[in-house]
C-alpha cells in the first residue's frame, strides 16, 4: 500500500505576476511551486493517509506514561461551537462565555491538584514545566534566594531535565533508590543552599508511588527549595491524593494525558500550572477571575510575563473541562480505580519480569534478554501498539506500559496475549518483525545519517 | 462473562468495566477492593469530595452551549498575530477522523506512516514557500517560535554576540514570551526603530554590530504594512555576524519574496492562519531555517527513508536533538507539539493549491487598500497612517480618542484594534470582507 | 502535467481536470470539445441559463445558517409518530466517517464487509427486540412499512382477505400513506374504533372475519396509551385468518411486551426514535417477521455466510425478492432505502445496551406520568384523557380552544400537538424534561 | 483481519423488573438481551468495520447507473445545523426557514429538468417512481381514462417495472433496439389506448442517448399516453437538455446521483418528482409556495395524497440544495461535461469491446467469454470498485462503468490499468480472486440457501 506524496500528485508552479498579484514585482515572490489539487483528491489522500495511521479508536495504545486513554467524541462538538471562535483581542466583556469556561477549568484544576491557583497559558506538558520553573525562579529572586540548582530523578521524563535548564537552572540528576524510588539519602546529599526546586513525578514513571513524599517535601522545603509535580501521572491518583497536600509548591497537569484531550498525533495539548497561594502572584498574564458574575482578566503582581502569544491552546482546554465536568467526583475516581486496576490486572497476565511494585496506573517490564525494541515491533504484528522502550533507562530493556482505564477486560487479554507472542518469538522473528504493517521495519539510523526532510531533498536526490 | 453495567452507573461512562468483569480482576490481582491498589500513606491520602458535579453529555452540551452564547455576537475586524481565513469543511472532516486526531506522537513508525508522511507534507511545504531546507513539524505558536529562534541563535557557533534586535513595534505578547525565552540564556533583547511601519534599516545598521547575536524583522509587520527592503535588513545581519531572522505568516508567504532570497536564515511565524479557526490565540508556529543549522533545530523532524523492503518510508528523525534523548542539553524542552494543527494547515494549503494561495494572499492586500481607502475618506481619519503597501491590515489615525470609537463600534456589533489613544487597527480577509460596508458605515457615525 | 486549475474557476469545484488535462483528455478520445461529445439533437438541445448563481463555500454555509436561523427557536413538545431522543456525538462521529457515509449498496460483499456487518447486527438487534426472527435493513418510516406490511398480506398465500382493519386514531399520515401503498392491489382499508386509546377489541372482533387480511395495531398507540390486550387482538387476528402486523417504535420495544408474545406476525414502526435527531420526518422504517414470510420480506437483507476460506463473511442475501432480479414480480420497488440511519440507531442501541435502553424506556413512562399529572392539576384542564398508562406522550383535553391556547404557547417558545378543538397532545422525553416545568407554567397562564 | 459481533462482544441479559419497570408486569417484556458495552468499545467497533469497507472517499467507484460521486463535505456541515433539526409537526409559520430551502429547491429542480411543479416528499428514487405513476395515474382517472398498461424498455432499471406494477399497472417490456436504443417500431406496437405512460432513462442505461426522444414522444402522446424520465441518468446532461424540453410529462431525480448528497451505504436517498402544469394539481400533499416572502404548506387540489409520513428526507434535500447553489449554472455545467469526457477517456483506455456508442457519461464493456462476474472480483484487488456487472442484460457479460466527473486522469489510469489487468488474468487467476480483500469470495448462492440473517440464527447454528 502506497499513497503518492501531494508533490508526486501535481508539481504545478504559478507566476505570480500573470496571477495577478496586486503588488510591485520587487515585494513579491516570482513565482509559487505547491500541488494544486481539487477537493475529491485532498479527500482521498487524507482519507487513505488515516487509514495507515494506529490511534486509540484503532486499538491499544498502552505507552507507559503517555497515558492514551479514550477521548470523548461530544467533546469534540463542544470544541466546534462557533460561539467559541473568537479572536483572544476582544474585550473582555465580549467574551464572557469564553472567561466563564476558563475560570471554572482553573477551580476545577485547583480542586483535582490541591492548589491554590492556576494558569491556564502553557500550550503543552513541557511549556508547564518550563513556567513552573520560571514561577519558582521569580518566587526566588523576589526574596532574594540566589539559587541555581535544580534537582531531577534520574527516572524523570527528559523534558524535566530540559525545561530546568532552559529558565538557565543546572540541573542536578538524583539517581533513583534500589526500590525505585527517591532515595532520600541521596536527596539530603543533593540538596543545599543552591537548591531551587526538586521535579518529581509521582507515581514515577515505573509506577511506584513515593511514599516518603512527606519527608522528601521537608527535606526540600527544609534546604530552601520548592516541590515541582509533573503532573504526567496523576491519572493514577484522582480524588485519593492531591500534589498540594503532599506538599507540593508548583505542579503542571497534562490535559490529554488526564483529562482525555486527543493528543492529534503529537498536540495541541496544555500544560496549566497550578501553585500554593505564596506562588500566585509570579503566574503567567493574564488570569480570569470572577466578581458577581462577571469575569475579568487580570495581571497577577508579580508575574512573569507570558509563555504563550495568547492564552494558549483554547480549544484544548473547553475539552478538558468538559471531560472533567462529563466525569465529576465519581467519574474521576473511577477513572484512577479502573487504571490502577487495568494495569495490575495486565501485568498478571504478561510472563515477564516487572521490577518493582507494587504499581499504581503503569508498569516497566523487562525484555531480559531480548532488545524491548524487537519485541515492540514484534507486538505490531498481533494488532496492538506495543509499550514505551527502553525508558526509564534504569530498568533495563524496559517496556513502560500504561493500558489505561478505557481498556476492557477483552482488550487487555488481547494486549497480554500479544506480549506473550512477542516474549516468545525467537530471534529471527525478532528482527525481521513487523510483516503485517503498512511499513515493514524501518532503517531509523539511516535516516538520520542521511536526512531528507521534504520533498524537494527526494527529488534532488532522485 | 456478562457486562451489564446497570450497577456501576456512577462510574466513568469511559471504563468499560462491568461490575463481575472488576470483581474477577480484582480478584486476580489477589486484592478485595480497588483502594487496596493505591499504596498512598495515609498522612497524604485525600479524603474529602472534589466537589465537581457529574453532568450527563446531554446535559454538558446544552450547558457549555448557553455558556459560549454569553460571548457576544461581534464581527471581527481583529487581526495582529492572530488572523482569520475562512477553512473548508472538509479539513474538519479529514482531520477529525479518529486515526489522526487520536493518535499520539510516532514513536512505532510502521504503523503511523499516515500522519508522518502528512507532517512530511506539511514540512515540505514550508520549505517551498520560505525557501529554506529545513522546516519543523510545528512550534506552539509564533511568540514562541521566535523565542526558539533567539535560543538558536545563542547555540550557533558561528554567532558571537548576545543581543537580540527586534522591531520598536512588535506584537507586545511577543516581546514578553521572547523575554521569558531568552531569561535562562546570556542574551538580552534591545529594540531598533521603524520608519513609517517598516524596518529603518540606517538606525538598525547602526545598532547592530559585533553584539548583535540576531536581528529580528517582520513582514507584514505587526502593522500590516509590506517590507520594501528586507534584502538591506538581512545584508545588516551578514555585516554584524548575526542570524537574520524573519517573522512572516503562512498566507503572506504565497505572495511576498521568499525569506530565503531575503537572507533570512530562520523564518518563524503564525501558519494558523491556514487551517485552524480563530480559537482565542491558539496557535502554530512557523519554523525554518538553513541546512547548516540542522542539528541545532527545536522541535520534531520528519525524515523519508527507507523500510526493510527497500520503499519509501517516513520516520521522526535527529531525535538525538530531543529533550528526551539529549535532557538537559535538548535543543528545545518541546515534546507535544501542535502536530495536528499543522496536519490542518497542510490540508488547507493542499486545498488552495498554489493558484488559490496567491489569489487569496493577494485577496487581502486588495481588501485592505480598499477597506483602508473607504475609511481614509472619512472624516476625522487618516487610514492607512502608514504609506505602504499592506497585508489585510493598517492603522487608523482618529481625531476623536480611539477607545471611545472602538467602543461605539463594539455597540453595533464590530470589533477593531485600539492601539493607541488615537490609533486604531483594522484588519480585513475573505471572511468579514462581506461586511466591509457596514464597518464604514459604523465608522462613519462613531467619528 | 501540471494540474494548474486556475483558468478553470469557473467551472465545478469538484471535478479535478487541469485545463492542460482536459485538453489531453479530449485529444485522446479525438474531439474539439466536450460539446461534441454530447449526442443531443438540436431541438431538445437547452441553450438557455438555468438562472442558479453559484456561491462559494463559505457564502453558501453563511447564507443557509441564516436561512435556517429563520426557524423559531421553540421546544418541542411533539411526538405522534416522530420522537427526539437524545443521540450521543460519537453516532456522529462514527456514521459519518466517509467510508459509511459515501459508499453504496453492497454489492461487492468481499470490500464492504463493515457495513454489511453493521447492518447483520442493526437486524440481530431488532430481532432480538421484537422476539420475529427476520428483520430487514430497513424502510423508509414507520408509514411506508405499514403499507409494505399491507401488501405482504395480500403476498401471503394463507390469508384469504382484502380488507386491512386499522384503529381509527390511526395517525393521519399513515392512513393517507397505506391508502396510496394498497393502491395498486385488491385491498381496502377499514377502520375499527378504540376504547379509551386502546383497542375495542370486542367491537374488532365484530368486524374481523374471512374478508379480513391484516389487522394493524400499534402499542403504543398514536395517543401514547400503552395497549392492555395485545394478545386478544392477536387472537382476533388468528381467528380471521388474518395478519397481526404491530406498529410500535424502537425505544417501547425495550420495554413493552415483546411483539413476538402477542402473536404478532410482522412488526413496523418508527426505527429513528433511536440514532437519528429531529428531521423535520425523516425517519427508519423497522420492518419484522416471521420466518414464514421470509421470501416475501420487502427491502434488503443481510445474511451470514461464508468466505472461500471458510470464515464468517456477510453479504446481500435472498436478492431474487428484489427489484433489480424479479422486476415487477419483486416484493417491492424499494432500492435505496434507510441503510445510514440504520448504522446510527444499530449504534445508538449499542451505546445504550440492554440496561440503557430499559432505563430510557422507562423514564419515557415516568415522564409522561408526571408531566400528565402536573398538567392535570390546573384548572381547566383535564390530562391524561385517557385512563390508561402512557408511554412519551398523551392526550390533554381543554376547556378553552385547543388552537388558542397552542397558539399562546407557541409565543411562550413551545410547541405542542392541536388534535382537536378541544384537544392537545404533548410529548415528552429526556430531551425536552428539563423544561417541563416552564411548560406547565406556560399552560396556567394560557388556559 | 476478524471484528467480532457485538454480540460476540458481550451478551447481557436485564430483568425488566428488577431495572426498575414503571409498568405493570403484564404490559412489559421480562427481560432484554442486548449487548451493552461502553462508549470506547463501541467506538473502536464501528472504527474498524468502517475500516473493512469501501467508499467513494476510498477511491474510484465507478458502478454504471449508480454515478457514486465525490459527496462534499461542507454539505454535512449545513445538515448539522441545529436550526434545521425541527418536528415536521411544527406550524408553518415557525418553520420559515425550512421551508424556504425546500421551495428554493422546488425551484431549483424545475429549473434543472424544465418541469413546472416539483414535490420533494418521495425519500429515494424508487419511491419517486412509484410517486410519478401515481401522479400519472390520477390524472388519466381525472381525465376519465381506463388505462391498464405501462411500457418500460428492457434496458430499463428494475425498480420501473416495480413500481408501476405497485401502483398497479400491467408492465409491457420494450426489447432494446439493434443499436441500444428505443426502437421507434416496437414502440408503436406496443402503444395503445391501454397506455398509461413509457417509462424512459435518457441517455439510457448503456449511455445512449435516445435521439429520437422527439418522436417517442410524439408516439406516446398520440396514444394517449404520458411520457415518463427516470433520472437516473440527468448527471450526463445538466444545461445540455432538461426532460421537459424533451416532451417528458414527469420525472424523478435521484439527488444522491446527481446532486452529489452521500448513499450512505444504501441511503437515505430522495427521489423529488417533477411534472407539467397539467399534472401538478395531482402532486403529493403538501407543497411548499411562497407568497410575498412567506412560505406555507398547501394541499394541490387533486393530490394523489402521501407517499411518506411526513416530507420525505429532509437532510438529503438540504444537502442536495447545498450542493446545487454551490455549482450554479456552470458548475452544474461543468459536472456533466467532465462526467462525459471522463467516461469516453476512460473507454478509450479498456482493452475490450465496447459496444454501442458514442455514449455520454457511461458505457457497457462486454467481459466477452469471461464471465462479467470474475473480472470484477480481480479488479478487487487492484485497489478500485469494479463496475456495475452483467446489466443491462442484452449487453453480454456486461460490465457497466460509470467513473462521474470526480475522477482525476491518474485516477482513470489507475482505473484502467485496473480493468486490463483483470481482463488479462487467467481462468486460474479468475476463479480465486479476490485475494488481497477482508474478505475472500463469498458464496452467495450458499448464503440464500441456508439464510442466518442475525447472531441468534448464527448462535442457534454453533
Amino acid at each position: 500500500r502506497y499513497e503518492p506524496l501531494l508533490s508526486e500528485k501535481d508539481d504545478t508552479s504559478v507566476d505570480v505576476g500573470e496571477a495577478g498579484s496586486p503588488l510591485p514585482d520587487d515585494l513579491t515572490r516570482d513565482d509559487l511551486s505547491l500541488p494544486s489539487l481539487a477537493e475529491p483528491e485532498v479527500a482521498r489522500h487524507y482519507t487513505r493517509l488515516s487509514q495507515m495511521n494506529w490511534s486509540v479508536e484503532s486499538g491499544p495504545y498502552p505507552l507507559g506514561s503517555c497515558t492514551m486513554k479514550y477521548n470523548p467524541s461530544f467533546a469534540e462538538d463542544v470544541a466546534a461551537d462557533p460561539n467559541g471562535a473568537v479572536h483572544p483581542d476582544r474585550s473582555a466583556e465580549s467574551l464572557q462565555g469564553t472567561l466563564e469556561v476558563l475560570y471554572g477549568l482553573q477551580d476545577y484544576l485547583a480542586r483535582i491538584g490541591g492548589m491554590d491557583a492556576v494558569t491556564l497559558q502553557p500550550p503543552a506538558g513541557a511549556a508547564g514545566e518550563f513556567t513552573g520553573i520560571l514561577v519558582a525562579k521569580a518566587y526566588h529572586e523576589a526574596n532574594g534566594h540566589d539559587r541555581s540548582e535544580v534537582i531531577v530523578p534520574s527516572s524523570a521524563h527528559g523534558t524535566n531535565f530540559a525545561s530546568a535548564a532552559m529558565a538557565g537552572y543546572d540541573v542536578v540528576e538524583l539517581p533513583s533508590g534500589d526500590d525505585g524510588r527517591v532515595d532520600l539519602e541521596a536527596l539530603e546529599a543533593a540538596v543545599s543552599d543552591d537548591t531551587a526546586a526538586l521535579m518529581l513525578t509521582n507515581p514515577n514513571t515505573v509506577g511506584l508511588f513515593e511514599r516518603d513524599i512527606a519527608d522528601i517535601a521537608d527535606i526540600v522545603h527544609d534546604a530552601g527549595g520548592l516541590l515541582y509535580y509533573d503532573g504526567a501521572n496523576l491519572n493514577a491518583l484522582l480524588g485519593r491524593a492531591r500534589p498540594g497536600d503532599m506538599g507540593f509548591d508548583v505542579m503542571h497537569y497534562n490535559v490529554h494525558k488526564t483529562f482525555a484531550t486527543p493528543h492529534g498525533g503529537g498536540g495541541p495539548g496544555a500544560g496549566p500550572v497550578g501553585v500554593t497561594e505564596e506562588l500566585a502572584p509570579f503566574l503567567p498574564s493574564p488570569r480570569v477571575r470572577e466578581d458577581d458574575g462577571h469575569y475579568e482578566l487580570f495581571e497577577p503582581a508579580e508575574t512573569v510575563g507570558k509563555v504563550h502569544g495568547y492564552q494558549g491552546n483554547w480549544l484544548v482546554l473547553l475539552k478538558a473541562y468538559a471531560y472533567i465536568a462529563r466525569l465529576g467526583d465519581e467519574g474521576l475516581e473511577d477513572a484512577s480505580a479502573k487504571a490502577v486496576l487495568n494495569a495490575n490486572y495486565l501485568a498478571e497476565q504478561i510472563d515477564c519480569e516487572i521490577p518493582y511494585g507494587p504499581f499504581h496506573h503503569e508498569f516497566a517490564a523487562t525484555a531480559g534478554d531480548r532488545d524491548a525494541a524487537d519485541v515492540a515491533k514484534a507486538m505490531l504484528d498481533h494488532g496492538v501498539h506495543p509499550p514505551t522502550t527502553k525508558w526509564p533507562e534504569f530498568v533495563p530493556e524496559a517496556m513502560l506500559t500504561e493500558p489505561t482505564e478505557a481498556e476492557s477486560l477483552d482488550s487487555l487479554e488481547d494486549l497480554a496475549a500479544a506480549f506473550n507472542a512477542a516474549f516468545d518469538a525467537d530471534a529471527a522473528e525478532l528482527e525481521s518483525a513487523p510483516s503485517k504493517t503498512t511499513a515493514r521495519r524501518i532503517d531509523q539510523a539511516d535516516a538520520a545519517r542521511n536526512p531528507r526532510l521534504s520533498w524537494r531533498s527526494i527529488d534532488a536526490e532522485e | 462473562m456478562s457486562k451489564r453495567r446497570h450497577e456501576d452507573a456512577d462510574g466513568s461512562p469511559y471504563t468499560p468495566h462491568s461490575p463481575a468483569e472488576t470483581a474477577a480482576m480484582l480478584d486476580e490481582v489477589g486484592v478485595e477492593s480497588e483502594e487496596e491498589l493505591f499504596d498512598v500513606p495515609p498522612e497524604v491520602r485525600f479524603e474529602g469530595d472534589l466537589g465537581i458535579d457529574p453532568r450527563s453529555e446531554r446535559e454538558l452540551r446544552a450547558e457549555l452551549s448557553a455558556t459560549l452564547a454569553k460571548n457576544d455576537d461581534l464581527t471581527e475586524f481583529l487581526g495582529r498575530d492572530h488572523h482569520t481565513h475562512y477553512v473548508p469543511s472538509v479539513v474538519d472532516e479529514l482531520s477529525e477522523r479518529a486515526e489522526f486526531l487520536t493518535s499520539y506522537t510516532q514513536y512505532q513508525p510502521e504503523i503511523t506512516q499516515g500522519f508522518l508522511q502528512a507532517l512530511f507534507e506539511y514540512q515540505s511545504m514550508i520549505v517551498e514557500l520560505t525557501g529554506l531546507p529545513v522546516a519543523n513539524c510545528s512550534m506552539y505558536d509564533a511568540a514562541t517560535a521566535l523565542g526558539e529562534a533567539a535560543r538558536l541563535s545563542d547555540r550557533v557557533r558561528r554567532v558571537s554576540g548576545t543581543e537580540v534586535l527586534v522591531p520598536e513595534l512588535l506584537h507586545e505578547n511577543k516581546r514578553a514570551v521572547l523575554d521569558n525565552y531568552v531569561d535562562g540564556t546570556d542574551l538580552s533583547v534591545a529594540t531598533y526603530p521603524m520608519d513609517d511601519g517598516n524596518v529603518d534599516v540606517e538606525a538598525l545598521a547602526d545598532l547592530a554590530g559585533e553584539g548583535t547575536a540576531m536581528i529580528y524583522a517582520e513582514n507584514p509587520t505587526v502593522r500590516g504594512t509590506i517590507e520594501e527592503r528586507l534584502s538591506a535588513v538581512g545584508e545588516v545581519a551578514d555585516d554584524a555576524g548575526a542570524l537574520f531572522c524573519l517573522g512572516t505568516d503562512v498566507v503572506a508567504l504565497g505572495l511576498l519574496e521568499p525569506p530565503a532570497s531575503v537572507g533570512a536564515d530562520v523564518v518563524v511565524g503564525e501558519a494558523d492562519a491556514l487551517g485552524l479557526p480563530t480559537a482565542y490565540g491558539m496557535g502554530l508556529g512557523l519554523f525554518a531555517t538553513r541546512e547548516d543549522f540542522l542539528r541545532q533545530v527545536p522541535g520534531r523532524l520528519v525524515g523519508a527513508g527507507e523500510d526493510e523492503s527497500g520503499r519509501r518510508a517516513y520516520t521522526l528523525t535527529l531525535q538525538t536533538r530531543e529533550q528526551h534523548i539529549r535532557k538537559e542539553r535538548a535543543t528545545s524542552n518541546i515534546c507535544t507539539n501542535q502536530a495536528w494543527v499543522a496536519l490542518r494547515t497542510a490540508m488547507h494549503l493542499a486545498l488552495l493549491g498554489a493558484d488559490g494561495l496567491v489569489d487569496l494572499a493577494s485577496e487581502c492586500v486588495r481588501e485592505a487598500e480598499s477597506l483602508a481607502e473607504r475609511l481614509g475618506d472619512l472624516k476625522g481619519i487618516k487610514a492607512p497612517v502608514h504609506d505602504r503597501h499592506h497585508f489585510r491590515e493598517f492603522l487608523v489615525r482618529t481625531d476623536q480618542p480611539a477607545p471611545a470609537i472602538a467602543s461605539d463600534l463594539e455597540a453595533e456589533g464590530f470589533a477593531v484594534h485600539v492601539v493607541g489613544d488615537h490609533r486604531l487597527q483594522v484588519c480585513v480577509t475573505e471572511v468579514n470582507a462581506g461586511r466591509a460596508d457596514d464597518l464604514v458605515e459604523a465608522f462613519a457615525e462613531a467619528v
